[in-house]
C-alpha cells in the first residue's frame, strides 16, 4: 500500500469541530475520480473537546477493509502528536498543523514532515470564532487536495453542491479549500508519491453506512411501527428511517404518518412494543446495541415461546457492559443466539456491508413473519456508522412481503376448528389470526405453558410438543436463511478455509488475496445467517485447515459451530480481533502464518 | 392450572344486547383463582360493561402481564385475542398493539405488583404516552400470585398474615396518574359493582389511558383484622367523591335530575358520562381540585372512589404520532413501500 | 420398587386445602422409623382450586430420586381421577375417596382398587367446613398408616409436637387420624404387601429443601445484604434467610438487625443491590429464577466487567418466558455461563442437593470475594422446594470468609501508588479496596472502557488488557471451585460414563445401579461448576461412550462441555429429559439401553 | 474520553476548610463535557458545597448511571470512591452500597433520561425506600450523550435544534417525587449558584432521599431559541419559592432577622437550614402547599425553584430495615456466624 490509487490517510482532530464534513468532501471527491475508497470515523463517547480520527482508504484494487498501514497522517490536534507521529508508516508522510509546535522529541528520520499552519490561516482570513474553527477543517481538505492530487473541479462541485443555496458559505468554503491548496503546493512536494489518479471503478457504487441501509430495508419491507431507545451506534439506524418515512410514507392528502415510531423509555419497552405489534400484524422493528440486547431478555424469550414475529438490529459495540460505545466489536454473538433464560434459539442474520444491510433486513421481516419469531438483524458499529462504497441498491417492484401463515375470516371459515399451536404441515410453523379477528380464530397468548390449543397447560406432554415444534422450527430455518457466501481460490477447495461473519469479511478477503501472492492458496467463506446452512459443514469438511476469524475475545462463532454442527473446536483455529477497530487483513495474514508448520505453500 | 372452557349453553330467556349477544358471549373461560377473589368480581363488572356498551368482541384486545390479577384476562370476552405477557410490561405490548391496529379496543387488566413495583416505568410511560386503552389496576395490597408479599401499594401500618405492620409508604396510583398528566383517572372497589360497571363503561369510551384503580381483596393473603386492604376495611373507608353514570351515544341525555348538581362529560366517541360529586364543591374535571380531594381523604384516613378526574380533550398517542386513520395492519404494501423508481432516484443521493 | 421398603405412594388432592401438613406427617413418620424417604411435590402455579400430586418414595436401599412407577395411588380429587388410576402400575393399589363415585368406565382389573369416603367420614365428625377439608388429609393420613404399617407411636408423637400445645386441635388431628386408620383396617388388607418396616438408616439425616439451606449457606458465610423480588421458586430462600435472621442476627440489646432484606421493585434492582452492596464491601446475595436471570443480564455484565462479588442464586424452573413456574428444568445453563452481552464468562456452581446447596452457597460466597466477580448457584425447583433427606449439615468452627484481595488502609500505606485493576500477581485477579477508604485508595468504577488503573479508556490495548486479565482470572476458577464428583463402577474406568448435573444425580446413579444389575458397568460423574475442572476432561477421556444426563431439550451442559473443552459434540450422547417433573432412574435406563449396540454388557 | 488528572498545585494562600482541606481538595478529573455545559457548573456547585460543609471526602461514594450528566462523578472529589452503574439503575446501585455500609455519604448524580426514562421505575422506589442520599438529577430535557433526543422532561412545545416541536406532556421530577412522598424536594439552576449550593447543603445533611431537580442546559443540544430548558428561557422563568440558608451544626442559629419570615428546620445532625420563602404564605413545610405552588406556577408558565419540601421526621431506609448502627460491613464475622453449636441445635428442627 504505498502507491497510485493505493494508500491511506489518517486525521487526526478534537471532535465537535466540524471537520465529519470534510472528511466526507475528501471522500467524496475520491470516489467521484472513480477510485474506490473507504473511510472509516475512530471517534470518542463525548460530544466535543476530545481526539478523533478520520481514516481513508483509497484502493484501486477495491479493497474497503481498514488499512493495515497509513501512509499519510494529517496531525492536526497537539494532544495526540505521539500518537499520530508513530502510526505513519516508514517512508510515509506527517503533515501537521504547525499554528502549534511539534516538539522535537518526536520527530522521526524515517518519514517527511510537513508543516501547514493551518489554524494561522485560518485566523488571518476569519472573522468569527466558529467560523474559524470550521473551516480549519475545509482548509486541511484542501491541502490534501494538492497532496494527493485531487481534482480541483470535483471538490468545486462538491462545495458547490452542498452549499449552493448559501453564496456566504460557499465563498468561505472555497477560500479555505483554496487557501490549504495554495499552501500545500507550496511545500514543493505535489503530488506526493502516492496519490490519486481518475479510474472508472465506481460507476456502480454508491457510499453508505449500514444503519442507513437497514433502515431502507425496513421502508422497503413495509415496516410500520418502530420503536427504539437511543443508544450508540444504533440510534441513526431508526433516525435514518424517520427521515426515510418523512419522505415517502405521509399522506399526500392529509399529511398524516403511515407509521409509527415510538421513542420508548428504555429498551424493554422498545422490545414490547415491537412485540405488541408484531403479534397485532404489523411489520415491527428496534434498533438497539449490546446493553440492550441486554435488558431485552425476557421479552425475547416470550416472543420466541408464543411464536410472535418482530425483527431487532443490533447494531453491536464493544463489551462487554457499557465498554466503548463508539467502538466496534461482534461479540453478542452468543447472547443473540440463545438469548433468554430456559431453552431458546434464535435466527440471526450477518451482514458484511450496507448493501447486504438492506437485503438482510428485506429478509429478516420475511423470515420473522414466516418463522413468527424474533429475527435479529446482527450488523456492527464499523458497518452501521462508516461510510462503505458498495455496488447501488437496486429494488424488484414484483416483490412482495412473505407474511407466512395468516388466517384470514375466510380461512377460518374453511376450518373446523382453530388450533394456534398446531404443526399441521409438519414444519414447525402453524397458522396464525390476528386480533381484532375474532369469534374461533381468536386466542390467548401466553407466555406460560401452553399447549397446541394455546390452552394453558402444566402437563409434559403438551408442554414438550410446544417446545420440540419451536426447535424443528427454527432447525428449519437453516435452510431458508442466506446461504453462507463462498469466495473459492479455485474449483478445488484450498488447503486453508477461513470462515467469517459480517464485516470481517472485506479484510479476510484481502488476507486471503495476500496469503495467496505469498503462495497459500485460501478459500474464504462468510457466514450468513444462524442457525448455520449446511454449506457450512461442507466447508469445514472440505479444508484441511480451518480458521474462524471474527472479533471477540472468546471465539463466539468457533463456539455456535462446535454446538450446532457438531465440529470439534480445535478443529477449528480462533483469528481474534477484539480491540474495538475494524479489522485489517495485517492481522489475519500474521495470524494465518503463525499457525506455522501446519500451512504449506 | 388447565383452562377450564364454560358449557356453551345459552338459556333461552337470556337477555341480548345490540348487537345480539348475551351476558354468557361475554364471560370467558372459568377462573382459577380463589373462591371470593376481588378480581373475580372486576371481571364481572366487565363482563357486565363490556355486554352492556355492546363492545363488539372481535375488536377487543385484552391485555395483561403477569400476577392472579393478570389472569383475570383469560376470564371474560373469550371471543377475543388475549395476550398474557410478561410482568409489569403490559403498558409496552399494547402501546405495541395499539400502535400497529388502532382498530383494537385495548383492554388491560394488571395488578399492584405488575403495575406499581416492576412495571411502574411501563405505567408512567403509557400514561404520558396516553395509549388509548382501559387500565383497570386490580389493587390488592400484596403479591397474590407469589403468596402474599407486601406490595409497593400496601398501606402505612397494614399488617400482613402473619402479623407484620408495612412501614414503607404506598404509591397511590391515582396520585401517580395525577401528577403524570392522565386524562382519565378513578377508583374504585371490586365490592362496589353498582359504582364500577359505570365507571368501567366510561373508561372504555373514554379517547387515550383510562386509569381506574380498583380495590380488590385477595382473600387468601390480605382479607383478615389488621390489613388495610380488606373487604370489611375497603367498605368501612370508601368515600365516593363522584358517581359516573354512563350514556351510551344511543340514549338521549338529560341533565341533571332534581335538584343534584350533575356535570356531563362528552367522550371522543359521541357518548357521555354524567359526574355527580357527592361531595360539595368537588369538580372532577380539575386535576388540582381531584388531587386535593384525593389528599384529603388519606388524611383523614378515608379512601376516595370515583370517577375521580377526566379530561376528554387530551391528546392521545396517535394524535402523538400523527398516524392515519386506516390502522396501519390495514394499510396496503404499496402504500408502504417507494418502489424502485424510487430507489434508482434515491441512490443518487449517496453517490 | 414393590416390596417392603421399597415402594412409591402419590397422593392427588386439591391445592389450598392443606394437604402439605398430611404429606409432611407421612414423610416424617417413615423417617423417624429409620427408612430412607422422600418426597416430591407436584403443584400448580396457582393459589386455590387446582390439582396438585404429592409423591412419596420410600426406598430401604436408600434411593431419593423420583420413583419411576407408583405402587399406590390415593385419589382425592375426582377431577383427576382418569390421570390418578392411570398411573397405578400394573399390580398396584388405588384408594380413592369414595364419598365421590368413581367412574365405571376407570376401572382396572389389573389393580386393586380401594375406597373409603373420607369426606363423608370428616362431614360425620366434625362441624366446621374449614375442619372438614383440613382434617380429610389426616384422615386419607391415618389411612395410609393403617396400609403402609406406619408406627401410631411415631404418628401420635409427631401429632403432639406440631399441636401440642393446641389440645381441641391435637384431639381433632387425632380423631381424624384414627378414623383413617380404622376404616383401612376395615379393608382387610392392612399392611399391603409393599410397606414400612423399621430400619436405622436415617439416623444421620436430616429432611430439608434446598432453599432452606441455601439460605443457611447464606447465613453462615457471613453475608448481610439480601436483595430479591418474589419468584416461585426462589421466593421461599430469602424467606428462610429471614427467618434465620431474625433467630441468629438480632442485636440481643437494641433489638435492631445485623442484616438488611431487601425486597426491591424487580429484578433489575435486586442485581444492582447486590453489587451495589458487594462494591461496598457485604457479603451480598440476590435469589431468583429464570425471568429474573434474563432482566439481570444487563447489571452481570457489568459486576463481570467491573469486578465486583456478588452471589446469584437461581432456582431453575421450566422455561423459556413464563413457562411453567412451579415445573422444574435445567435450562438456564447457557444464561448463566455466558450471562450479558459482549465477552463474558461466569462460574457458576451446581449443588445436587440440599447439603450440598448448603456448602455450595457458603463457597460460592468465598468464591464471590476471592474472584471478585458475579457467582451463580444454579439450584432448581425440586432441588429447592421439595424436602430432601441428606446427612446433616455440619459446621467447622474454625472457617473464616475468604475476602480476597481486599487493601485495607495499613495495606494501602506500603504501596506505592494503587491500580485496581492490575495484576500484580499473575492470576488474573487485583486488588480492591473499598468506599470509606478513600485517599490513594480511591478509585473509579466504571462500566464502560477503563485501564488496569481504573482511568477510562478507548484505547485498544489498554482495554484489551483488562479483558484478557478477566479471561485468565475466570480461567483459573476451574481449579478453585469444586471439582466433580465420581461415583466409580469399578477401580478402572467402566466403559459407559455418564455425566450429569445438579438434582439429576440421584436418578442418574440409581440408573447407573440399574444398569449394572443389568450387567453394564457405568461410572457417573457430576459436574459441580462452571468453568469446569480438569478431572470431567479426564473422564470424558477415559470413557468409551459418554453421555450427557440434564433436564432441557437443548443439551446445554453437553454445549458448554464441546465450548469449552473441546470436547465434539457427537463424541457425547445426549440424554434429556425436559417435562418438568424430577428425574427418573429409569428414563436413563431406557435412554442408555437404547443406544444399542454400542453397550455392550 | 481519557480521564485526565489535574496537576495537583496548591495555591499556597488557598482557603482551607475544618478539615483543612482547599477547594481544590474536591475537584476532580477535568472535565471532558462540552464548553458551557450546564452540568460543569453543578460540579462546581457541588464542590463548593462539599468543601463549605467540611465533608469528609474519604466518607463520600459517589453514584451515577450513564449520560453526560452522570460523568459529573468524575469531576468531583477525586479522594472519594466513585460508581458510574449502568443506565437508569443508579439508585439499585446506591441502595445496595448504602444498606451495606450506612457510614457512608452517597451522592448520586443523575439525568433526566437516566432518572426519569429509563430509571423511573428505580427513581420512584428509591424515593419509597427514603435512601440517605442526594440525588441531583441534571435535567436539561434532551438525552445529550446520544445527541439530543426528547428526554421525558421536555416541555410541551419546546422544539429541538432542528425545529420540531415536543408534542408530550412532560414528566416533573418534583411533582412526581411530592407524590411518591420524597421527604425533601427542591429544584434550582444550574445558572445560579447563590441558589444552588445551599440547597445542596442541606441536601447532603438530610436524612432520607433529597431530590434536586436542577435545570442543567445542555449547550450543545439544548440551549437554543425555542427551547424551554436553555439558560435564557430558564433565567426568564424561574421563579424562587424558598431560600434556603444552609447552617452547619457549627454555627448558632440566629432564627429571624429583620422582618422576613423564616422556617428553620433542624436536619438529623443538628445542621438546620432557613427557609426565607418569597412567596407570601408559602409552607415548605407543607407537602401539599409545596405541590399547589409547583403546579400554580406550571399554569403560569414559570418554573419554581428553591428548596419546595422538607420533612425532616420521615424514617430512612435504615429505619425500616432496623438494622445496627455498626454499618453491616464493620460486623464482625462472629457476630454473624451463628457457629456450630447452634448448626447442631438447629439439625434437629429437620428430623
Ligand atoms: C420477571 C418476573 N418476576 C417475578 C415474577 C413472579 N411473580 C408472578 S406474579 C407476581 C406478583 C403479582 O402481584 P400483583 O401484580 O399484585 O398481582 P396479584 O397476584 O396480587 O393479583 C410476581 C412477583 C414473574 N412472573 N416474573
Ligand atoms: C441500556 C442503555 N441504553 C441506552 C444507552 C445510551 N445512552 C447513554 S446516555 C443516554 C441518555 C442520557 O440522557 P440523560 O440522562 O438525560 O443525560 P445527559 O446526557 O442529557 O446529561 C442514553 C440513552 C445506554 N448507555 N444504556
Ligand atoms: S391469592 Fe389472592 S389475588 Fe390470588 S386468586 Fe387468591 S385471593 Fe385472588
Ligand atoms: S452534549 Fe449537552 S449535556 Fe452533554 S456535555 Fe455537551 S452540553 Fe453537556
Ligand atoms: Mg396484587
Ligand atoms: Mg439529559
Amino acid at each position: 500500500m504505498n502507491g497510485r490509487n493505493d494508500f491511506a490517510v489518517r486525521i487526526g482532530t478534537v471532535n465537535g469541530t466540524g471537520s465529519a464534513s470534510a472528511n466526507g468532501l475528501l471522500m467524496q471527491a475520491i470516489f467521484r475520480m472513480g477510485v474506490p475508497v473507504s473511510g472509516k470515523n475512530i471517534f470518542p463517547s463525548n460530544i466535543q473537546g476530545l481526539p478523533t480520527w478520520y481514516e481513508i482508504r483509497v484502493s484501486g484494487a477495491g479493497w474497503t477493509a481498514r488499512p493495515s498501514a497509513i501512509d499519510l497522517v494529517v496531525a492536526l490536534n497537539p494532544a495526540t502528536h505521539a500518537q499520530d507521529v508513530a502510526l505513519v508508516r516508514p517512508g510515509g508522510v506527517l503533515l501537521y498543523d504547525s499554528t502549534w509546535p511539534l516538539d522535537a522529541a518526536l520527530h522521526r528520520d524515517d518519514i517527511t514532515i510537513l508543516g501547514i499552519p493551518f489554524g494561522q490561516l485560518c485566523v488571518q482570513a476569519f472573522e468569527r470564532d466558529r467560523d474559524r474553527t470550521l473551516l480549519r477543517n475545509i482548509c486541511y481538505a484542501g491541502a490534501l487536495a494538492a497532496l494527493l492530487d485531487l481534482e480541483l473541479g470535483v471538490i468545486e462541485t462538491l462545495l458547490t453542491e452542498t452549499y449552493g443555496k448559501k453564496p456566504h458559505l460557499l465563498a468561505a468554503n472555497h477560500t479555505a479549500m483554496q487557501m490549504g491548496y495554495d499552501a500545500a503546493q507550496r511545500l514543493g512536494v505535489c503530488p506526493l508519491p502516492f496519490h490519486v489518479a481518475r479510474m472508472d471503478r465506481t460507476g456502480d457504487a454508491i457510499l453508505i453506512d449500514g444503519n442507513t441501509a437497514c433502515a431502507l430495508g425496513a421502508l422497503y419491507a413495509g415496516a410500520t411501527v418502530g420503536a427504539w431507545y437511543p443508544i450508540t451506534p444504533a440510534t441513526s439506524l431508526m433516525e435514518a428511517f424517520k427521515s426515510f418515512c418523512e419522505r415517502y410514507r405521509i399522506d399526500p392528502v392529509t399529511k398524516r404518518h403511515r407509521y409509527a415510531i415510538l421513542q420508548a423509555e428504555d429498551e424493554l419497552a422498545a422490545a414490547g412494543i415491537v412485540i405488541g405489534a408484531g403479534w397485532a400484524g404489523a411489520r415491527a422493528f428496534t434498533n438497539t446495541s449490546g446493553p440492550g440486547i441486554s435488558l431485552m431478555q425476557e421479552f425475547i424469550g416470550l416472543a420466541y415461546y408464543t411464536d410472535i414475529p418482530a425483527v431487532f438490529f443490533d447494531v453491536q459495540r464493544c463489551g462487554p457492559a457499557t465498554g466503548m460505545p463508539t467502538r466496534t466489536q461482534q461479540a453478542d454473538l452468543l447472547s443473540l443466539a440463545y438469548a433468554s433464560h430456559g431453552d431458546t434459539k434464535h435466527i440471526v442474520l450477518f451482514p458484511a456491508d450496507p448493501r447486504e444491510c438492506f437485503e438482510l433486513a428485506v429478509q429478516a421481516f420475511d423470515l420473522a413473519e414466516r418463522f413468527q419469531t424474533p429475527v435479529f438483524v446482527a450488523s456492527d458499529l464499523d458497518i452501521g456508522m462508516n461510510d462503505w462504497m458498495v455496488p447501488r441498491f437496486t429494488w424488484d417492484d414484483s416483490y412482495r412481503p412473505d407474511r407466512g401463515k395468516v388466517l384470514d375470516a375466510e380461512a377460518l371459515e374453511r376450518i373446523q376448528k382453530f388450533s394456534r399451536y398446531r404443526d399441521a404441515d409438519g414444519d414447525g410453523i402453524a397458522a396464525r389470526t390476528l386480533p381484532g379477528l375474532g369469534g374461533k380464530g381468536a386466542y390467548f397468548v401466553r407466555g406460560s405453558g401452553h399447549d397446541q390449543h394455546a390452552g394453558y397447560t402444566e402437563d409434559a406432554a403438551a408442554y414438550q410438543e410446544v417446545v420440540d415444534r419451536l426447535a424443528r422450527k427454527i432447525a428449519g430455518a437453516a435452510t431458508a436463511a442466506p446461504a453462507p457466501v463462498l469466495t473459492a481460490h479455485g474449483p478445488a477447495p484450498a488447503e486453508i478455509g477461513l470462515i467469517t461473519i459480517g464485516g470481517c469479511d472485506e479484510a479476510v478477503r484481502e488476507a486471503a488475496a495476500m496469503l495467496d501472492a505469498q503462495g497459500h492458496a485460501v478459500d474464504v467463506l462468510r457466514v450468513r445467517a444462524f442457525p448455520f446452512h449446511a454449506d457450512v459443514q461442507r466447508f469445514i469438511d472440505s479444508h484441511d485447515t480451518v480458521c474462524v476469524v471474527e472479533q471477540n475475545r472468546d471465539a463466539q462463532l468457533r463456539a455456535l459451530l462446535a454446538v450446532e454442527l457438531g465440529v470439534p473446536r480445535d478443529r477449528m483455529h480462533a483469528i481474534l480481533d477484539y480491540g474495538g477497530l475494524p479489522l485489517t487483513a495485517q492481522v489475519v495474514v500474521d495470524a494465518v502464518l503463525a499457525l506455522g508448520a501446519g500451512v504449506a505453500a | 392450572m388447565t383452562s377450564i372452557a364454560k358449557p356453551p349453553v345459552r338459556h333461552p330467556s337470556a337477555r341480548l344486547n345490540g348487537l345480539g349477544l348475551a351476558l354468557r358471549d361475554y364471560e370467558g373461560a372459568m377462573s382459577t383463582l380463589c373462591a371470593g377473589c376481588g378480581h373475580d368480581s372486576v371481571t364481572a363488572a366487565l363482563v357486565q360493561a363490556c355486554w352492556e356498551l355492546d363492545l363488539p368482541p372481535h375488536r377487543a384486545a385484552k391485555m395483561s402481564g403477569i400476577g392472579c390479577s393478570s389472569k383475570t384476562t383469560a376470564y371474560f370476552l373469550k371471543q377475543s385475542h388475549g395476550f398474557n405477557s410478561v410482568h409489569g410490561r403490559m403498558p409496552s405490548v399494547t402501546s405495541g398493539a395499539a400502535a400497529a391496529n388502532r382498530g383494537l379496543i385495548c383492554i388491560g387488566i394488571s395488578g399492584d405488583g405488575d403495575s406499581l413495583s416492576i412495571g411502574l416505568g411501563q405505567l408512567s410511560h403509557a400514561i404520558r404516552r396516553n395509549v388509548d386503552m382501559l387500565y383497570v389496576l386490580e389493587n390488592n395490597g400484596v403479591y397474590g400470585l407469589t403468596k402474599g408479599q407486601f406490595s409497593a401499594s400496601a398501606d402505612l401500618g397494614s399488617r400482613s398474615k402473619r402479623g407484620e405492620a408495612n412501614e414503607q409508604a404506598p404509591i397511590d396510583p391515582v396520585l401517580l396518574a395525577l401528577a403524570l398528566g392522565a386524562t382519565f383517572v378513578a377508583r374504585s372497589f371490586s365490592g362496589d359493582k353498582q359504582q364500577l360497571v359505570p365507571i368501567l363503561k366510561a373508561g372504555l369510551a373514554h379517547k387515550g389511558l383510562a386509569l381506574i384503580d380498583v380495590i380488590s381483596p385477595c382473600v387468601s393473603f390480605n382479607d383478615h383484622e389488621g390489613s388495610t386492604k380488606s373487604y370489611a376495611f375497603t367498605r368501612a373507608h370508601e368515600v365516593e367523591a363522584v358517581h359516573a353514570d354512563f350514556i351510551p351515544l344511543r340514549h338521549a341525555i338529560t341533565v341533571g335530575e332534581g335538584s343534584e348538581p350533575v356535570q356531563v362529560v362528552q367522550l371522543h366517541d359521541g357518548s357521555s358520562v354524567r359526574l355527580r360529586p357527592t361531595a360539595d364543591d368537588y369538580d372532577p374535571t380539575d386535576r388540582d381540585s381531584a388531587y386535593a380531594h384525593v389528599r384529603g381523604c388519606q388524611a383523614r384516613g378515608e379512601i376516595a372512589t370515583g370517577l375521580l378526574f377526566v379530561d376528554e380533550t387530551g391528546k392521545d398517542m396517535h394524535d402523538f404520532l400523527h398516524t392515519v386513520e386506516t390502522p396501519l395492519i390495514d394499510l396496503p404494501y404499496e402504500q408502504l413501500c417507494p418502489g424502485a423508481a424510487a430507489m434508482d432516484d434515491l441512490m443518487s443521493r449517496y453517490r
